[in-house]
């Protein structure tokens, strides 16, 4: 259930970016794309009743089912990739703003 | 149980999206954005990755939405004058 | 009508994506990973996790098994946070944002007494990273926001830029100064070099829990540079 | 000695490299010369990191490919950076950390950390695209790589969730296992749009426009050499080794391809704009690249694309200096440039003259070889789509040639510093040798292997 709506989500990014000449909302768009790509992620490698990938007693690993734990690791890595674009894009949009007034693209390339 | 909780969440993460990109004024669509993020933490709650749903709740609904508020904040000054 | 028209193409999209991964005979369906067939099944081993010693296996995957990911991952946060700073902070003469209420005593000394709290709380994030879900990253935004909610707080406050910037490049250059130094020490690049202890202890895990220390302090003082690059603007001709 | 320094090296230039911005000019010239000093002490072999073994962490593979495409790329930013040190001084540490991801993106034997390569390199990419003082054209770049990352990452997501590994040797092992193609339709596809936004190829590719169309002397070069060559060779690995298309991706895939060499070719044939014409006509050279790979004429393709990244350096590097000084890329503006700088002239010519492939010139070579290899597979629409190609490429570059070369009403000053002369004396000197005396590349053609062979010899 989840992963489809993970895919819906990255799906809707997609037409939020195609629907959208505003900057900012542009990158919003991107954000809810990297959100539903980051629960896809999560999805795969999920198993029914495993648990956190955490050790917590001292007697290890033997006979617990752990969900993968590689997905999150990877998440991690994606999320803050993600904070990094998104901060840069900011940035450009603001500079975009500071040189035309305007958020909006559409406006922007008629008066340039 | 889990399906019924991940039915709501999906739903209401759906409904949100949807908001977020088509709300006219730029706040609110940053504002859905940030609950957007925060719904997610709870579905990696439940998928069982504390690590990502920590640092999502720290990066992608604190940080990001804070970013988003300052960039329109310092437009919003230049509008006035 | 032409965002309708999109809207339907993109659930189209989804459809196809989803439709094409129900075909898919070696897509394992939701819930149903097996992790014996995957590489992470052999991360879960005893013997791997004594190897490492660190509690949290994602801990020791993002900085053991694929450290060289996390310094990369770190690399773009430092060319975001340079980036923000060569865009907005083109002149020298930089001034505070001005905010639209003027924060009163109570709230000055009422967040400067939460600012230790969070401070501390993001302190112990990082240090816990191989034991409890954490680690480097939401610690070092954590420490950032601290200072975020001090910019929020008082609206003359300006962090020392110059002090983040230098402790950005030392605990960067020192992430790969470990990593070289597992070279010398060790025989491979960001291979660990310190005694691995038994996983559960605070002081185990060998090198992980240094290099979270470094990332968490470049995470820390790179945000909270954005974020200054956020909340100032150039001087008023 | 180990490939790691490689990627190593530059990271600690870049994080050191901020505390004192005068010296970061001088750490980006010396961790070049270094880089390329170091690539003749390296063995090739895998490379591991952090002590675990193949599948469990990540490794490096450096092989003759590799090393190929080593050399091209840090000579090349060595020799771009030696240019623009004046200029664009202050974009130094962006260039180290672009040096690293570069060498990082030729040398990784990880598919997420492809991925992790790509953004630092497409995220040094935005940044040093905004020295051209356009940023709307910086964020619609922007926003394009960030959704062909991602696209890239759900395709290489699939691809572990199938088979339960990153690491490409692995991968290739478990696919060639597998023998069912229709499950891989779908990441292949993903992946292969994905990195099409970096390599210009044609769904996403509408930023070139923006971006080469306002170059100066640093982003010119840099897009259309050092990433073009970089992401081309990346697309060659992936395409020979993991992708290996069957059936009817395969032929979509020469469909979007050649769609792509035409329409390029025809956007070139209409503009009027020196840069533009540049542009589209190193888009279209980007589309034959992935065709060849895809046809598997690799060696042919490796050479083409150091071919084309050495003859688009001088392009550009002569159009935008000119641009920079005159003001405008018009050819019109433009006529006479070369006319007071012979030498400029005669390179440029031999540059453009090696792009089409005329006799004499390492283009001619190069496409001689891979059309009788295609011709030997029978790919005769191929062949037709190339050599049209050619046609329209003769016809454009010679009107722009013979336009600059003619003096018009209005004088055009340029003056080039003797650092760019050199570069380009040496560049048109490489392409003539090679253009007459080919044996090298004859026995070079052996030594190149790929992962495949890697994988079958264990």
């Amino acid at each position: 259930m989840i992963q489809y709506i993970a895919i819906i989500l990255f799906v809707l990014g997609l037409y939020g970016l195609l629907v959208n000449r505003n900057s900012i909302k542009m990158i919003i768009s991107l954000n809810i794309m990297e959100i539903g790509l980051n629960l896809f992620i999560i999805s795969i490698g999920f198993v029914y009743d495993g648990i956190a990938p955490i050790i917590t007693s001292s007697a290890g690993s033997g006979g617990l089912i752990f969900v993968d734990p590689l997905p999150q690791a990877l998440v991690l890595t994606a999320i803050v990739i993600g904070v990094g674009t998104t901060a840069l894009a900011l940035a450009i949009a603001k500079s975009i703003y500071v040189k035309h007034n305007s958020f909006d693209l559409n406006e922007v390339e008629e008066t340039v | 149980m889990f399906d019924i909780i991940s039915l709501v969440i999906g739903v209401l993460l759906l409904v949100i999206a949807f908001l977020a990109i088509n709300s006219k004024k730029l706040i609110q669509a940053v504002l859905f954005l940030s609950a957007l993020s925060m719904l997610s933490v709870v579905a990696f709650v439940m998928m069982k990755a504390p690590d990502v749903a920590i640092t999502e709740a720290v990066i992608g609904s604190g940080l990001v939405t804070s970013l988003f508020v300052f960039t329109l904040l310092s437009v919003r000054k230049g509008e006035t004058k | 009508m032409k965002n309708l028209f999109a809207l339907f193409g993109s659930l189209l999209l989804a459809l196809g994506i989803i439709l094409a991964l129900n075909n898919n005979t070696l897509f394992p369906s939701f819930g149903e990973a097996d992790l014996t067939e995957r590489v992470s099944g052999e991360y879960l081993t005893q013997d791997e996790i004594d190897a490492l010693g660190s509690a949290n296996i994602v801990t020791s995957i993002v900085v053991g098994y694929r450290g060289f990911d996390t310094l990369g991952e770190v690399t773009v946060l430092f060319i975001s946070s340079l980036g923000v700073a060569l865009l907005l902070g083109t002149s020298a003469k930089q001034k505070r944002l001005e905010l639209n209420f003027k924060p009163n005593f109570m709230l000055r000394v009422g967040s400067r007494a939460l600012f230790g709290f969070i401070l501390l709380t993001g302190i112990y994030i990082i240090l816990h990273g191989h034991l409890t879900p954490g680690g480097g990253f939401p610690g070092g935004v954590m420490i950032a926001s601290a200072i975020l909610l001090l910019y929020l707080a008082d609206d003359q406050f300006r962090a020392k830029i110059k002090g983040f910037k230098i402790l950005e490049s030392i605990s960067g250059s020192l992430y790969v100064i470990v990593g070289l130094l597992g070279m010398l020490l060790a025989t491979y690049f960001l291979q660990n070099f310190l005694p691995v202890g038994t996983a559960g202890d605070l002081l185990s895990a060998g090198v992980i829990p240094v290099i979270y220390i470094l990332i968490g302090l470049k995470v820390g003082s790179e945000i909270s540079g954005i974020i200054d690059n956020f909340l100032t603007e150039e001087e008023a001709k | 000695m180990s490939a790691i320094l490689l990627i190593a090296v530059p990271l600690l230039a870049a994080f050191l490299s901020i505390i004192s911005k005068k010296i970061a000019p001088y750490l980006l010239l010396l961790v070049g010369l270094f880089n390329l000093v170091l690539l003749f002490f390296i063995p090739e072999g895998f490379v591991i990191i952090g002590g675990f073994s193949q599948p469990l962490g990540i490794n490096l593979l450096f092989d003759f490919f590799a090393k190929i495409a080593l050399f091209l790329v840090n000579a090349l930013v060595l020799a771009i950076s030696f240019l623009n040190i004046k200029t664009y001084g202050k974009y130094s540490s962006i260039l180290l950390v672009a040096l690293a991801g570069l060498n990082g993106l030729l040398l990784t034997n990880d598919l997420f950390n492809l991925f992790v390569f790509l953004e630092i390199a497409g995220i040094a990419a935005y940044l040093i695209s905004t020295s051209n003082k356009k940023p709307t054209h910086t964020f619609h770049y922007l926003v394009l790589g960030a959704v062909g990352s991602s696209l890239y990452l759900f395709g290489l997501i699939i691809l572990y969730a199938m088979f339960g590994s990153l690491n490409m040797v692995n991968l290739i092992e478990k696919i060639q296992l597998s023998g069912n193609y229709k499950n891989l339709i779908l990441p292949f596809l993903l992946m292969f749009i994905g990195l099409g936004v970096e390599a210009k190829l044609l769904p996403f590719n509408s930023w070139v426009k923006g971006i080469l169309g306002k170059s100066n002397t640093l982003t010119g070069p840099i897009f259309a050499s050092v990433y073009a060559a970089t992401i081309g060779f990346v697309l060659g690995r992936l395409i020979n080794n993991l992708f290996m298309f069957e059936g009817s991706l395969l032929t979509v895939i020469i469909v979007i391809l050649s769609v792509g060499i035409l329409i390029g070719e025809a956007m070139a044939f209409a503009s009027t704009k020196t840069r533009e014409i540049l542009l589209y006509s190193s888009i279209a050279q980007a589309s034959i690249i992935a065709l060849l790979f895809t046809n598997g004429i690799v060696i042919w393709a490796v050479y083409l694309i150091i071919a084309n990244a050495l003859s688009k350096l001088v392009l550009f590097l002569v159009i935008n200096k000119a641009a920079e000084d005159t003001g405008s890329d018009e050819i019109e503006s433009l006529q006479g440039l070369f006319s007071k700088n012979m030498l400029v002239g005669i390179t440029f010519t031999l540059a453009s003259l090696s792009v089409m492939g005329l006799p004499l010139l390492a283009g001619f070579v190069i496409k001689l070889n891979f059309l009788t290899e295609l011709a030997t597979s029978n790919q005769i629409v191929l062949i037709a789509i190339i050599l049209i190609s050619t046609l329209v490429e003769g016809i454009y570059f010679v009107r722009m040639l013979i336009k600059l070369w003619y003096k018009g009403e209005n004088e055009v000053s340029v003056k080039y510093t003797l650092s760019f002369k050199i570069v380009f004396v040496v560049i048109a000197l490489a392409l003539l040798v090679f253009g007459t005396y080919s044996t090298p590349l004859d026995k070079l053609d052996n030594s190149v292997d790929t992962i495949q062979e890697v994988v079958n010899n264990g």
